[in-house]
């Protein structure tokens, strides 16, 4: 074999490499069975006395945060537990707004994947009990996809649905702030 | 060269005036608020008020419909079209609340009452005094969690005052009884389980010493009733279902609907797929009327759950029709159903005006039912025959209703499907009116029609129940309907069934109507006009700009000074002003079930509010 | 001055001119001709000459030996396939990994193998058997092969990323909309079709005008060897029919990218828009896979029968007329999908009709044989076993044409059957018989006859145990594309045959693959035509040198080397320092223009690269259409950039 | 149970696939005719190589010649193809023809909603009430010609039942359907023939044909609500059903479970089989609710990691739903 042709495959292996730390893709189908434990969401952003605590992030975050499988289960749970009938495409009704900034309790992954579980004291229902932890991940990462959070190339255009909010390839991504003029 | 741009400069310069004339031309589409009369009000023998169910007016103003046959005419007379301009602001009262107001102030001895939207405040204010200052505050605290099951904004269509008790429901299901003039608690009964997904919100009707109830959850896949409590105890009297066998409906040997569709054994369970009907919806939150000389009452039952008609094969039956029922036990006495296997959301729980009409020769005892369907029905309620069904507004879902079997006859091509949207259905899943009742004025013969003008694109999909969610497996954009305009007030000859004139406005009417023997007819819009026009031509004479858009009751009592007064309640929200109240994201146009891509300017022409405003002319 | 005397001075003039120029080299003969000719057309130097080549037979032989490689790849993946298969409710292989593994098959055979093989051999070829110089825009011809590498390229290193595509060859939406597709695993797919298209459409456009306008003068239309009518039919189809899979490749990217509503079928989209656009190019595909087969057929029947294959005409009518037929029955691939029952009558007999030409053209090979004296070398094997595999195949294809029968056998195991039966039969059996065949041209040594043999029959046979059990697979139930199939319904044995066939056919390739290897160094030295062929490829030495023809050869009829007695007359008066070649008239084939051929140039790369940049970013961003256009731009107009031509007129050769 | 489920076309247990045998043997007949012909002047064109003198070959200097005898074979090869795929095509179409007439009168009509991995079996009826909803498994009466209308809520799939009739495209927004005629009572087995995502190689389902009376017992039974349970073990089991994950996406007639995201399970244990791939039994159920991902990696159904108690409590449940 020519010298160029081992150099051209040695400069392949390299870019296979390279670009093997996207896994974006990677569909983990959880073959084995999930001990039910609760997501440890941590409260929306407060005042700590004494200083503020450092938060660690959720270690199950990045495994849903930018992942396409999950993301797009997340969409079809989102219409199939009737998420939809409450915060519609994004644009709210009863439930608040999910497309906007304005995060009453938290607008990280897994603030929100509590807030799916808990419930919240003005109408959230609790879906502890309803949903496996798996599925309110997914849920979470399908809901910060609203608001533009998760990179482009993780998220599906449209749904083969009623055409209803702008593509979420287009979205730009809003700026999360943290509290809301809190309602009674 | 020259003469190429100088070519160029000028197809430029034509191009820029054609922009700018066609945004002019379509500013001034025609202009709002002023009135287009097609024929004038019928002279001689017109429709009048049932005295039983319409007493002379005593100056209060004890229920929302005003009396038992919903005529919401006062028989106050100081304020006519003429000196209507020189009305002025009495006083004010902010409600501390910024959800949807319709309910209208009750005035009875000297007090006015307040019931607010969640969390249900009951004010009283003492009229005597000026600036009348809270005599009292009642406060349910009904729970925070039933915001989360009431669908379209947790508003309140208020209280009723009966011989000394005040009566109103909370959104988290119960119906309370307050003594009117200390304020103290006399019952309370819990009627509603929001686990379930069921809220109250509709404004109970006292009538035969019962206080009619009706849950709401429609859109939550809740099994509609409506129940009878006794008025002095609160205790249970009778429970009527609208779906499932007879003896949950309370169909007996009574039971002799006017039309063979109607007639059968436990329909409410052979017109379903098995087990739909537990979870099919049929609730009832509007409005109730009452005939004391039959001692029957009328309501309208809601629509079938889910929106996706395909889902339920069947005509649903007992829902989006009208039950006659006996006051004391609660027997149904006939029923007609206005949209079998109702394919658009089209609830019928409009008001019900009890009217006598001129029918060859004699008086016939009939209701008035302006339908969300579109059509304008007069039926003879002894039996429930309709008498004439004509479309009070453009509708291009039913092609009519045939008089002989009563059905009416849907337009298949606009027939919903899972798995395509159907566009350009009108009305709308709101109706061409929605809940907000319109006026009767026996002195002019007409009926005050506030209503809406809207289209929607309609996309069915399979819905999956889980009880306290939304069951609705629908994506809905609603949009103006044709002529641009979202909303028109219109006056209707019943006899007739014509408009004698009509006011069409830009955005869609969520108010109800009041009319006064002085010939005037007063309502607000959604931006916060409230409007006084003529009851006769519908020339408008007066109107006042409100802090929030006008969904509330507006009503006319006498003051302890004798004076006529006009109060309302200004406080934007409901289903149409959800947008503004539950500060939606306009980016979405199926919010609300699809009504913010019809008001997506709302925001921007209104803010949330709950402010009282009573006027009346100056001394 | 009259008239006579300007135009007298004009011609003193020129002729002093000739003399100072050095035209044909009327002085050069022999050796030094060669010499002076190699200098002119050799490629230039090193690393970028090899990348800035414009020499047909280079990017030929890169095109036949990438698609070999993707061949080899492909199958291996096929192997993953049947050792999944190869027992019931087995779980080698996770479902995802066998639908990326089926679906990396199917798209690499069909456009990473079998449409730039067949290109691949006729940019080789067709020059030297058409005796010209160079094919007509030869650049274009280096950036169609480039294309295509980065096409594979993409496909394969998305593959080797687990972001490869496990959609399926044909990707049906909705299962390949934005919704059921998350990721980017179907827009690679998508773009690895524009990258193929894009080479497919260069190369069919190289092909028509070296055909149409590059012929040796004298060879008119019917005495073009039926290889050349082959691939001017399959090149016009390419054509026609590459757009409509552009159209609706491009559709599914912007549906899934920037979320429009043509396959949504809640906003009047419909799935079926897919699938009527992807078969109309679908159907078409097999057939540009299949016709330069039956012109290797007729290359090797003419040969190795020593005698012109019987009625000419009508197999290039036959030819024609499968080509146009090809684009009217795509419809039978959507037997199932609930179109009205009276338009599927209409498809059935348009696929029952397309059956006639390819049965005549079958009956003049086997006329040719009965007529001619067959010399059984590996070629002509080859061409045997065509015949006996092909047949079956379109037999079965007639049968999947009805459409009461297709309701029952399509997406079946039978169809597995049939395609491969007329794919590999159809087309890979007579490919393996013209490398074998043209193996000498190419490099110049001879495959060795018994390595051929043993590994003719050897895929003879193991591709029948492969590949006739499914027939009874798909009677017996078995779908499609399934991972798995349980036990107890009579599915395991053929399963089985066809694992073995499978492995069997694999060592069949790796043999064939081991003789072209070992002959490269070891085989017998190739004089000009081993075989004693008839057409003009063999007038030239093996493997020919950069300018194909020292003397363009004129010809007089459809053999030229068997009815010339001594030499090939020729054609003289083309430069020598100049790379120059001869354009004749389409139809009759007179000399009609001298045309300078383009150097060697790195532009094409260049825009290649640019062009991938471009498509593959356009992937992950709507902007990158705007921005990656604007590189591609720069590179084509260096690459038009118009070379001032400061030779003055030469005189036309009379 | 492990019953020989046939999903074949030679189970031939109605009148389409009986129509597409006879069909597929005149094809079979003609086409290996047709085959035998080519090979047979395939063995001529190679046998008469030892008569090598008449060949028109470039030895022979002949090469220009041809047999006058190839022209005429020319002729009445192209005739014979051309008349054999005519009588083709005209048999092709009589047989479509009457399938196509055969769906005109049918007497039962059952709706089939694909799935992504598993069918949703409806069957309507005039009255309403009277309809019957179940999953992955058809009970059709021998005889009768029933007309199965085909959509989808999300991908492609395609109808298949090998021994009662061809397959028909389930297609997301679009309406098919296809017309069965059972003549002979039995099992059969069909399959999703139209690749639709991870787990198409197991979404199969059953057509048990029975006869008439045994069809209305089956019938009548479908319409029964699910029995209370009685055993304390099942009781805890349908606390847990009614109460937690199962009911946001199954229903059970007769109990607050009414979702429609997953299979009706009112009579999931009188079925057949079991997520649309394995026969039905103790063990496969309980491996199946316990770890569904792990039978059918990709499959809706999450694994919600059972407690042990909870596991023995649910299943106990599920097999009540006789």
């Amino acid at each position: 074999m020519s010298s160029r042709f081992r150099a051209s495959l040695a400069l392949l292996a390299v870019a296979t490499l390279a670009l093997a730390a996207c896994d974006r893709e990677e569909r983990h189908s959880r073959a084995k069975p999930m001990g039910e434990t609760v997501p440890a969401g941590t409260s929306p952003d407060t005042i700590w006395p004494g200083g503020t605590v450092p938060q660690t992030l959720d270690p199950r975050a990045k495994l849903y945060d930018n992942n396409a499988p999950a993301i797009s289960q997340g969409q079809s749970l989102y219409s199939q537990m009737n998420c939809g009938g409450c915060h519609s495409h994004g644009g709210g009704g009863m439930g608040p707004a999910l497309m906007d900034d304005e995060w009453r309790y938290g607008g990280r992954i897994d603030q929100i994947a509590t807030s799916i579980a808990e419930g919240r004291p003005n109408g959230m229902p609790s879906w502890r009990s309803k949903l496996t932890e798996d599925q309110i991940w997914q849920l979470a990462a399908y809901v910060r996809s609203m608001s533009g959070q998760p990179s482009k190339d993780a998220v599906n255009s449209r749904a083969d649905a009623m055409s209803a909010t702008a593509p979420q390839t287009l979205t730009p991504r809003e700026t999360v702030q943290t509290s809301d003029t809190a309602e009674q | 060269m020259q003469r190429v741009a100088c070519a160029y400069l000028v197809t430029l310069l034509c191009t820029a005036g054609a922009a700018l004339t066609a945004c002019h031309r379509s500013e001034q589409r025609q202009q709002y608020g002023s009135a287009t009369v097609y024929g004038t009000a019928p002279a001689g023998n017109h429709a009048v008020a049932p005295p039983a169910a319409s007493p002379a007016d005593d100056g209060n103003w004890t229920m929302p419909s005003k009396d038992y046959a919903a005529t919401r005419f006062s028989g106050l007379n100081q304020i006519n079209p003429g000196n209507v301009s020189k009305l002025a602001l009495s006083f004010t009262f902010s409600t501390a609340t910024t959800h949807g107001y319709e309910a209208p102030p009750l005035v009875v001895n000297n007090t006015m009452y307040l019931i607010t939207p969640f969390p249900n405040y009951l004010y009283a204010l003492d009229l005597t005094k000026p600036g009348a200052p809270t005599k009292w505050v009642f406060k349910p605290k009904p729970v925070a969690a039933s915001q989360g099951v009431a669908c379209c904004d947790t508003v309140n269509r208020g209280a009723v005052y009966d011989n000394g008790k005040i009566f109103f429901n909370t959104l988290d299901g119960q119906t309370i009884a307050v003594d009117a003039d200390s304020g103290q608690q006399v019952w309370r009964t819990q009627l509603g389980d929001i686990q379930k997904g069921e809220t109250i919100t509709m404004a109970p009707l006292v009538a035969g010493g019962k206080v009619l109830v009706g849950n709401s959850g429609g859109e939550m896949g809740v099994r509609g009733w409506v129940a009878a409590l006794d008025e002095g105890s609160g205790k249970l009297a009778w429970r009527a279902f609208n779906t499932g066998p007879d003896k949950d409906v309370l169909i007996g040997s009574r039971f002799k609907p006017f039309y063979k569709s109607d007639q059968g054994k436990d329909l409410g369970v052979k017109t379903w797929p098995p087990e739909a009907w537990k979870i099919g919806g049929g609730t009832v939150w509007g409005w109730l009327s009452y005939d004391p000389e039959t001692k029957l009452i009328y309501y309208g039952v809601g629509n079938p759950g889910p929106w996706n008609p395909d889902q339920r094969p069947g005509d649903n039956k007992w829902t989006t029709g009208v039950f006659a029922r006996d006051v004391s036990t609660g027997e149904a006495v006939w029923f007609y159903q206005t949209t079998p296997h109702d394919l658009f959301d089209h609830d019928d729980i409009n008001e019900i005006i009890l009217a006598d009409i001129p029918w060859n020769g004699q008086r016939r005892p009939v209701m008035f039912r302006p339908a969300r369907a579109g059509f304008f029905y007069v039926q003879d309620r002894r039996t429930g025959q309709v008498l004439s069904a004509a479309p009070y507004g453009y509708v291009n879902g039913y092609r009519g209703v045939d008089l002989k079997t009563g059905q009416i006859i849907p337009n298949h091509d606009k027939d919903p499907k899972v798995g395509r949207v159907v566009r350009d259905i009108c009305p709308a899943a709101p109706g061409l009116k929605d809940w907000n009742p319109s006026a009767f004025s026996p002195v002019t013969g007409l009926v005050y029609i506030p209503h809406n003008n809207l289209c929607m694109d309609f996309g069915a999909m399979q819905a999956n129940y889980i009880s306290g969610t939304p069951y609705v497996g629908a994506d809905v954009k609603m949009y103006a309907g044709p002529g641009g305009n979202r909303g028109a007030f219109t006056a209707w000859d019943p006899i007739h069934q014509k408009k004698v004139w009509e006011i069409p406005e830009d955005l869609p009417l969520w108010s109800p109507a009041l009319v006064t023997a002085g010939g005037v007819v007063f309502y607000g819009t959604m931006d916060g006009w409230f409007k006084a026009v003529d009851a006769r031509t519908g020339k408008q004479l007066w109107q006042f700009k409100a802090g929030s858009g006008i969904i509330g009751q507006p009503i006319s009592y006498k003051g302890p000074d004798g004076r006529q007064y006009i109060a309302f309640v200004a406080g934007v929200g409901g289903w149409a002003g959800a947008v503004v109240s539950a500060k939606m994201d306009t980016r979405d146009p199926t919010g609300a079930l699809g009504f913010v891509n019809a008001v997506k300017d709302l925001p921007q022409k209104t803010t949330a509010g709950g402010m009282l405003y009573v006027f009346t002319l100056p001394r | 001055m009259t008239e006579l005397e300007r135009v007298r001075a004009e011609d003193q003039r020129l002729a002093k001119e000739r003399q100072r120029i050095a035209r044909d080299g009327p002085k050069l003969t022999g050796a030094k001709l060669e010499a002076r000719l190699e200098r002119t057309w050799r490629r230039p130097p090193g690393i970028l000459g090899w990348l800035a080549t414009v020499d047909h037979k280079e990017i030929g032989r890169r095109y036949i030996i990438t698609a070999l490689l993707f061949l080899a790849l492909g199958g291996m993946l096929s192997l993953a396939m049947r050792l999944q298969l190869a027992q019931p409710d087995s779980n080698l292989i996770s479902p995802q990994r066998y639908n990326e593994l089926f679906t990396m098959h199917g798209s690499t055979m069909m456009f990473l193998f079998a449409v730039p093989v067949m290109e691949g051999v006729a940019v080789f070829i067709i020059p030297l058997m058409l005796g010209t110089r160079s094919t007509a825009f030869p650049r274009l011809n280096a950036f169609s092969y480039y294309m295509y590498l980065f096409g594979g390229l993409l496909l394969w290193v998305a593959f080797l990323l687990n972001i490869g595509p496990d959609i399926g060859w044909f990707a049906y939406t909705p299962l390949s909309g934005p919704q059921f597709s998350p990721g980017k695993r179907a827009d690679i797919w998508a773009q690895m079709i524009t990258f193929t298209e894009v080479s497919a459409l260069a190369a069919a456009v190289v092909l028509i005008c070296t055909i149409l306008k590059a012929r040796a003068p004298g060879m008119t239309l019917a005495r073009m060897p039926l290889f050349a009518w082959a691939m001017l039919v399959v090149a016009v189809m390419i054509v026609f029919s590459m757009p409509s899979i552009a159209l609706c490749s491009g559709m599914l990217i912007s549906d899934r990218l920037v979320g429009t509503q043509f396959y949504n079928h809640y906003e009047h989209g419909d799935a079926l828009l897919w699938q009527h656009l992807f078969w109309f190019f679908g159907h078409p595909e097999v057939y540009i896979i299949f016709l330069p087969a039956t012109g290797f057929v007729s290359v090797i029947t003419e040969t190795f029968c020593r005698r012109p294959i019987f009625a000419y005409p009508v197999v290039v009518l036959a030819l024609i007329s499968t080509g146009i037929l090809a684009f009217g029955l795509w419809v039978h691939h959507m037997f199932a999908t609930g179109l009205p029952r009276v338009g599927y009558s209409f498809y059935t007999s348009a696929s029952m009709t397309v059956a006639i030409p390819t049965g005549l053209q079958i009956f003049c090979w086997l006329a040719t044989m009965w007529d001619g004296r067959p010399r059984f070398q590996v070629p002509m094997l080859y061409v045997v076993g065509f015949i006996v595999t092909f047949v079956i195949g379109g037999l079965s294809g007639v049968i999947i044409a009805s459409v009461p029968l297709d309701l029952q056998l399509h997406d079946t195991y039978f169809i597995v059957a049939h395609f491969h039966y007329v794919l590999i039969g159809g087309a890979v059996f007579p490919l393996l018989g013209i490398l074998t065949y043209w193996f000498p041209k190419i490099t110049g040594r001879m495959m060795s006859e018994t390595l051929g043999k043993i590994g003719f029959w050897m895929l003879f046979l193991g591709f029948q145990l492969a590949f006739f059990p499914m027939h009874f697979a798909g009677l017996l139930g078995m779908p499609r594309r399934v991972y798995t199939y349980p036990a107890g319904l009579g599915l395991e044995l053929p399963n089985l045959l066809s694992t073995i066939g499978a492995f069997v056919v694999a060592t069949a390739v790796g043999l064939f693959v081991v003789n072209g290897l070992y002959s490269l160094y070891r085989g017998a030295i190739a004089p000009p035509n081993p075989w004693e062929a008839s057409t003009l490829e063999w007038a030239t030495t093996s493997p020919p040198p950069p300018y194909n023809f020292a003397h363009v050869p004129v010809v007089d009829s459809k053999t030229p080397l068997w009815d010339a007695e001594g030499e090939l007359p020729v054609v003289t008066g083309l430069r020598v320092d100049e790379k120059e070649t001869l354009l004749t008239t389409v139809v009759a084939a007179s000399p009609d223009l001298r045309e300078p051929v383009p150097a060697a140039s790195l532009w094409p790369l260049i825009l290649s690269i640019a062009v991938a940049v471009f498509f593959i970013s356009s992937i992950f961003s709507p902007w990158a259409v705007l921005f990656g256009s604007i590189p591609c731009a720069i590179a084509a107009a260096a690459w038009f950039w118009p070379k001032e031509l400061n030779r003055n007129p030469e005189p036309v050769i009379t | 149970m492990s019953i020989q489920h046939y999903q074949s076309i030679f189970g031939n247990a109605a009148t389409e696939v009986r129509q597409f045998n006879t069909l597929f043997v005149i094809f079979l007949v003609v086409c290996a005719v047709m085959y035998v012909a080519v090979i047979a002047f395939l063995i001529a064109g190679i046998a008469r190589r030892r008569r090598a003198a008449e060949a028109n070959t470039v030895e022979e200097g002949r090469h220009h010649e041809s047999d006058p005898a190839m022209r005429t074979g020319l002729i009445a090869w192209g005739a014979v193809v051309g008349t054999g795929l005519v009588a083709l095509a005209i048999a092709s179409f009589v047989a479509d023809r009457s399938m196509a007439n055969a769906a005109a009168h049918e007497k039962l009509s059952i709706t089939v909603t694909g799935n992504q991995w598993w069918w949703d079996v409806q069957y309507n009826a005039a009255d309403n009430s009277k309809m019957v909803r179940t999953a992955n498994e058809l009970h059709l009466p021998v005889g009768v010609p029933v007309r199965i209308m085909l959509k989808s809520n999300d991908v492609i799939h395609s109808f298949w039942v090998p021994s009662l009739a061809g397959k028909q495209d389930l297609i997301p927004g679009r309406d098919t359907d296809i017309t069965i005629t059972p003549q002979k009572v039995g099992i059969y087995r069909g399959q999703c023939a139209e690749y639709c995502g991870a787990e198409h190689a197991k979404m199969a389902l059953v057509v048990d044909v029975d006869s008439y009376p045994d069809f209305i017992k089956w019938w009548q039974h479908q319409l029964q609500t699910a029995p209370k349970p009685t055993t304390p073990l099942a009781l805890a089991g349908y606390n847990y059903v009614t109460s937690r994950n199962c009911s946001a996406c199954h229903a059970i007639a007769g109990t607050p479970a009414s979702a429609t995201v997953g299979p009706d399970l009112t009579h999931l244990a009188s079925r057949r089989t079991l997520a649309a791939s394995m026969p039905m039994s103790e063990g496969n159920l309980y491996g199946w609710v316990a770890d569904p991902q792990s039978i059918k990696p990709g499959t809706k159904m999450p694994t919600i990691g059972l407690e042990p108690n909870e596991l023995h409590a649910v299943v106990a449940y599920l097999e009540t739903l006789k």
